[in-house]
């Protein structure tokens, strides 16, 4: 029995003794995800007692070091223990932004004393973190930072203004970037910032979407002052520690995406539940014409994702780009939605109230959130400028 | 007939453009939703307009209307669909005043089109009942008894139907497809009849209508026993051409508010209206958009010479501008960015506000179905 | 009665008298057209007749001054002879390049000299002109003309190549945009010339194109002498003249398109005769939404040229511009005829021989030449580049 | 099933790539094209094919075939189809072959797979009637006569007919739709066998063929008779994916050359290729490049692996490989202006090949049909 082997059985047999039975139902809604934080709750004893079972593993950071909590894992150990968790139909024990996106980029950039301060903190769920970068003026020119942040003494100074802060309301801390030299090229002047949210002069506005309600908010900076020993990187060289926090989004979003589209009801059948059906098909030609090709292009994209993770894991080089998957996961996810609220017709109307069913509802707020997916997180645009340059090669 | 405007037509699009700009501002939308106006609309424009002879500008002379033709009502709801006013207007003069006018006996013309045209009273009509619009697919039964009839079944997209003094309903007499329908006039206290608002995402009046055994008196029939469909026919024609128009006026006001902010918007230290992939995709908007308007204005025309080609296009005109304005709509907002799906900025109301006209009176797949029916293949 | 009732009247028993019979019949192909030159032939003798008494009241080119063999007619009057050569059903006497495109521009930029010399011959059908733009360098960007023409004594010494030049193989006459200043700028060094094609030095070259033989050739110059008083307008000042014709060029090529398209038979039967029908509709019912589209749009776009013809008319401003017509024309047009071909299926794949119809057959060369109508004349590009900044006011 | 290309995928797709760029040069389907060439096919590229083993690629090794799958096919196809090479691989390996393979009673494969492994035989398959594909509809007949058959009718888009020494013929011998149809196989020199060549725009082999009474002796039957249809889909099925991974060659050469053109091709003074409207066109062709690549890769293996979803995947890559091919070959000859639309110019031929492989076995709506009904709706 190979090393592999044996770690997979003691992860097997670890979970199994683990894992709550509560913690193995598939999730129903929002309330099932555990973010943690200082302000966050427990829906369940079971969430909590899955969360520190996991942490103290170091397995919600499997691939960390064991020193910043982490479980020390390579890559194959990784693995097994994903598709392990996977197997046992284990719900995650923590969402956070902090081990997607920021972790990484400490454990890249960041001082020792970062390290050791935030990530054990990250990986127990004890402090939740939310993304600082896009401004008024800083939409898809995301470098276009005016958020100031000026050195006195040993603190520096922040003024100014984030926007799309997603749960900046819930969160404890930002990792924010900050313009620290507004002399130097747009790139140059930039710095990667954290900064506790209970700090004086940080103030917090939800914003509200076309699709009502949102996690996003518009989070306000006077004159704050933040420990100079929060700066990530050197000064002035915050871009790039943006760039590497980016680049864990944007293969994020695909992904989420794809999970939450494989909850939803089949187009097919939705459209023969609503249309009906004649003979074999649904009633409505035109329509079923329009939902084989969304679907075969879902299946496409599925089978390119996979594809592409085949490549990586080969070795064989990245093949097609993370821009392309989101580019691609984003427009048909707003082409899907798009059909289902032609298929449920007019009860794709309503806003709330009597005479629209839960679903009904979900489809339609969904599709109206659909429409920020190909603007956040790089717009449509900015991916298609991306492939044309990095991947194609076609001149500036 | 001539795409130009008369000056006469020129000055009733100059007034109903100074009407609406003055005095319904997209806020006035806002307030009604957030407040949840029990109303929905505004009474005091409603009642400008009426003075403005808007209400009734269809309506014959002789029942107090203006007598215009449909090519002017039309200049008026392109204006209202710029600042998405949702007022009586359309549902009261177009479908439940339409049909009166249309097929009403004197007595209800009487009654009905002079209270219609000063704004008094609101008339809606009751036709749909799946899904989506299907005009003979009619399950609501009216069975006859003593000398008059009771109206059984349920209704739904009844534009402004909480709000109407009286409801043409649309009901089966005898079975069939197209043949067999009756249209009734149910006043709005009638026992059995109960309407419900529905608050849809564009905040545009729609209620839902249930017919529980109502009592109709047989001189409540609008037209010939069995013969609705021949009146529903002509009196959707024209509400359909006049939708379009409105929408035409939604799409064109979403257009200009982007290419707007194209202009001041900067990105990459340029305005973002320099960078040639959007560039292209405006001028295709301009394109596409410049085609619907074509296509309203023949349909206008057409409606008021009477011409045989009204059906047709009447429906080519609602197929483009229905998947146009979501097109306009939906660029508007990508091109927005963040901003523009934010509830904050207008330009939302008219992604909504798209949907629900694209459904409203058959979508573009229906209409291109229809216009293939009329063209004989 | 007015005078323009009396003229019209007038007109029209002219017309009753002068036009053959033969020429009032409907046009069946190219022969039926009569483009004149010292190369061209007859078909019949009623066509030279034709042409010989309409170009002796001047009627060939309506609107010029007598003096020039113009009829010397104001707008109104033109307007009546169009309306009632069309009531009669009358061909066009003569087509010509030269009349529709450079005899406006020499009227507004030529010399007296010029203008006694050739526009006579253009309007009495005896001299045929091409047009000599586009160079192989120079497509889209049309201003980056290499064709050199070196002033030596008082002729123009010409060198280079012209492509595109429709008809050459058959034209007497060029007008041609050569450069006079290289070291100018791009706009400012380009003069407008006209040159004999009987000069030694001109040589002619068909272009074959992906439909098959064409009336484009390659055109090339070799040291040929061009006397100096042949230059229009001003030295250095040809991109004035040449945007002049350019503008005509637009709008005749939407013109041409839609005369073409009106001949064709409708989408809707061709449809039901290749594929037949089911109930009371063509039997593919996702092929027939296609067709209804095609087919409002192409409504539309008809509507659309009226009511710009009549806001023109009621001097209320151009209204939707000419870029427009062009490009929405020539994407219809690749439009229908992709659906034609997807209407007549594996009988659309025909390059010649038996086993395919002639229609069939010129089905599937139009949708083949089709493919040129987007790039020809200024490409669809190049419309939409005009679009965004003389409509819209986009920035550069 | 992995989508990593094994060692020996790799060496493959090599050696046929190295093949096909050595050997196949555009300009030799144009020396076929413009001197009338009788057969349409280079025979010293054939050969040399077959000497690499890839006539018989995935035949049996007891028939001389080399024993591989379809995904090392494809990978061939794939390769052919960068260079438009319509050599006879495709109709004699997957269409009368496949026939043959799959179905054939052993007497027929010990006769005919050893000569098609080594090139030296061509079998047709003569499926297609109509003037659009549809499988099942068949009008040629075969009636009985003595120990045998007569066909009469007539085929259409019989691909490399008339190279062919035999053809596989889809005839009815009862009525039904699905039911009912037998395939026989028919030698090129059968009595009353007439076989003309199409003139098509790709300069593509294609057939006509005419049966008059054709003889076939009972052993000509392969498979059951009136059980071909089961033969015919699993065929077809096979076919339709080697198809659309020649497809996938084709477009993802003309993407890759007009690309270079947008790199060289200067206009205002820069290359076009630095223009973001085209910018924006070439990444969105790459993007549905990379999603109709996976739905070949995916298909490819499943016939290998003998899954449940092969028709699926059949369906799903040739509705999106046509759509995609014809998509990609039109903004490749208007991304190259007016030279992409000259003769002179390679791309126009792509241009005309997406079009004939777009019809040929089911263009994209057929298959989305067949998709959604296969996936139950």
């Amino acid at each position: 029995m190979t090393e592999i082997m044996r770690f997979r059985e003691e992860v097997r047999e670890w979970l199994q003794a683990a894992c709550p039975v509560s913690m193995r139902a598939p999730m129903v809604d929002e309330r099932d995800d555990v973010w943690g934080g200082r302000r966050g709750a427990f829906a369940s004893p079971d969430q909590r007692v899955w969360l520190e079972r996991m942490a103290e593993r170091g397995w919600t950071a499997p691939t960390w070091p064991t020193q910043y909590g982490g479980g020390g894992l390579d890559a194959a150990r990784a693995a097994v223990l994903e598709e392990e968790l996977k197997r046992l139909g284990c719900r995650p024990a923590l969402k956070s932004l902090g081990v997607w996106m920021l972790g990484p980029a400490l454990l890249a950039f960041g001082s020792e004393e970062q390290k050791r301060e935030h990530l054990p903190k990250m990986a127990r769920g004890e402090i939740r973190w939310c993304q600082g970068y896009s401004e008024p003026g800083a939409g898809s020119d995301l470098a276009n930072v005016q958020t100031r942040a000026v050195l006195d003494g040993d603190e520096y100074v922040v003024d100014g203004q984030k926007v799309w802060t997603s749960h900046a309301h819930v969160a404890d801390w930002i990792f924010c970037l900050v313009r620290t030299d507004p002399s130097a090229k747009k790139h140059e002047g930039i710095s990667f910032l954290l900064i506790d949210m209970t700090s004086s002069g940080v103030r917090v506005k939800p914003i509200k979407l076309i699709s009502g309600a949102s996690p996003f908010c518009e989070t306000f900076f006077e004159g704050v002052r933040v420990p100079a020993k929060n700066l990530v990187g050197r000064p002035n060289g915050g871009w790039t520690v943006a760039k590497a926090v980016l680049e864990h989004e944007r293969a994020l979003i695909s992904r989420m995406r794809d999970a939450r589209a494989s909850e939803d009801e089949p187009l097919g059948s939705m459209a023969a539940r609503y249309v009906g059906r004649e003979g074999s098909g649904i009633a409505d030609p035109v329509l079923r014409d329009r939902i084989a090709q969304a679907d075969i292009d879902a299946l496409a994209l599925k089978l390119t994702l996979r594809r592409s993770a085949e490549s990586v894991e080969a070795g064989r080089g990245p093949g097609p780009e993370t821009s392309t998957f989101k580019l691609c996961a984003t427009e048909l996810s707003k082409r899907r939605l798009e059909i289902a609220v032609a298929i449920k017709g007019f009860q794709a109307l309503g806003w709330s109230g009597d005479g629209y069913a839960a679903d009904e509802i979900a489809t339609t707020r969904a599709w109206l959130r659909s429409r920020a997916s190909s603007i956040e997180g790089g717009s449509s645009e900015i991916q298609l400028n991306i492939i044309a340059k990095r991947v194609l090669g076609l001149p500036d | 007939m001539s795409f130009v405007l008369t000056e006469d037509q020129e000055s009733i699009r100059r007034s109903a453009k100074k009407l609406v700009e003055e005095r319904a501002p997209i806020a006035q939308l806002r307030a009604l939703r957030d407040t949840n106006d029990p109303l929905g609309y505004s009474r005091d424009l409603w009642k400008q307009m009426a003075e403005l002879g808007f209400a009734g500008m269809t309506l014959p002379e002789t029942y107090g209307g203006a007598g215009l033709g449909l090519t002017e009502l039309g200049l008026v709801l392109e204006e209202c669909g710029r600042r998405l006013v949702a007022g009586p207007l359309f549902a009261s003069l177009l479908l439940g005043g339409g049909a009166i006018d249309l097929a009403g006996s004197e007595s209800q013309k009487e009654h009905w089109l002079p209270r219609i045209a000063r704004g008094e009273a609101i008339v809606a009509l009751a036709h749909e009942e799946g899904r989506r619009h299907s005009l003979y697919e009619v399950a609501a039964h009216a069975a006859p008894v003593g000398d008059g009839w009771a109206i059984s079944g349920e209704k739904t997209m009844v534009v402004d139907g909480h709000v109407a003094d009286a409801i043409v309903v649309v009901a089966r007499t005898s079975s069939g497809g197209r043949d067999g329908l009756t249209l009734f006039l149910v006043p709005r206290d009638a026992h059995g009849l109960d309407v419900q608002r529905r608050a849809t995402i564009d905040s545009r009046n729609i209620a839902f209508v249930r017919l529980g055994g109502v009592h109709a008196a047989s001189d409540s029939v609008v037209g010939i026993v069995g013969r609705g469909a021949d009146v529903l026919d002509r009196v959707l024609d024209r509400a359909t051409i006049g939708l379009s128009a409105e929408m035409l006026g939604g799409m064109q006001e979403a257009f200009e508010q982007t290419i707007a902010y194209l202009k001041v918007r900067n990105q990459f230290g340029v305005p973002i209206g320099s960078f040639q992939a959007l560039k292209h995709r405006a001028a295709q908007l301009f394109c596409e958009i410049e085609l619907v308007r074509s296509l309203v204005a023949a349909a206008l025309r057409a409606a008021d010479a009477g011409s045989d080609d009204v059906a047709l296009l009447a429906s080519a005109a609602k197929a483009r501008a229905s998947d146009v304005f979501v097109h306009v709509a939906n660029e508007a907002v990508q091109m927005h960015g963040g901003i523009g799906v934010t509830d904050e900025l207008d330009i939302g109301l008219f992604l909504k506000r798209a949907r629900v006209t694209e459904m409203m009176l058959g979508a573009a797949a229906h209409h291109r179905d229809r216009f293939a029916r009329l063209s004989g293949y």
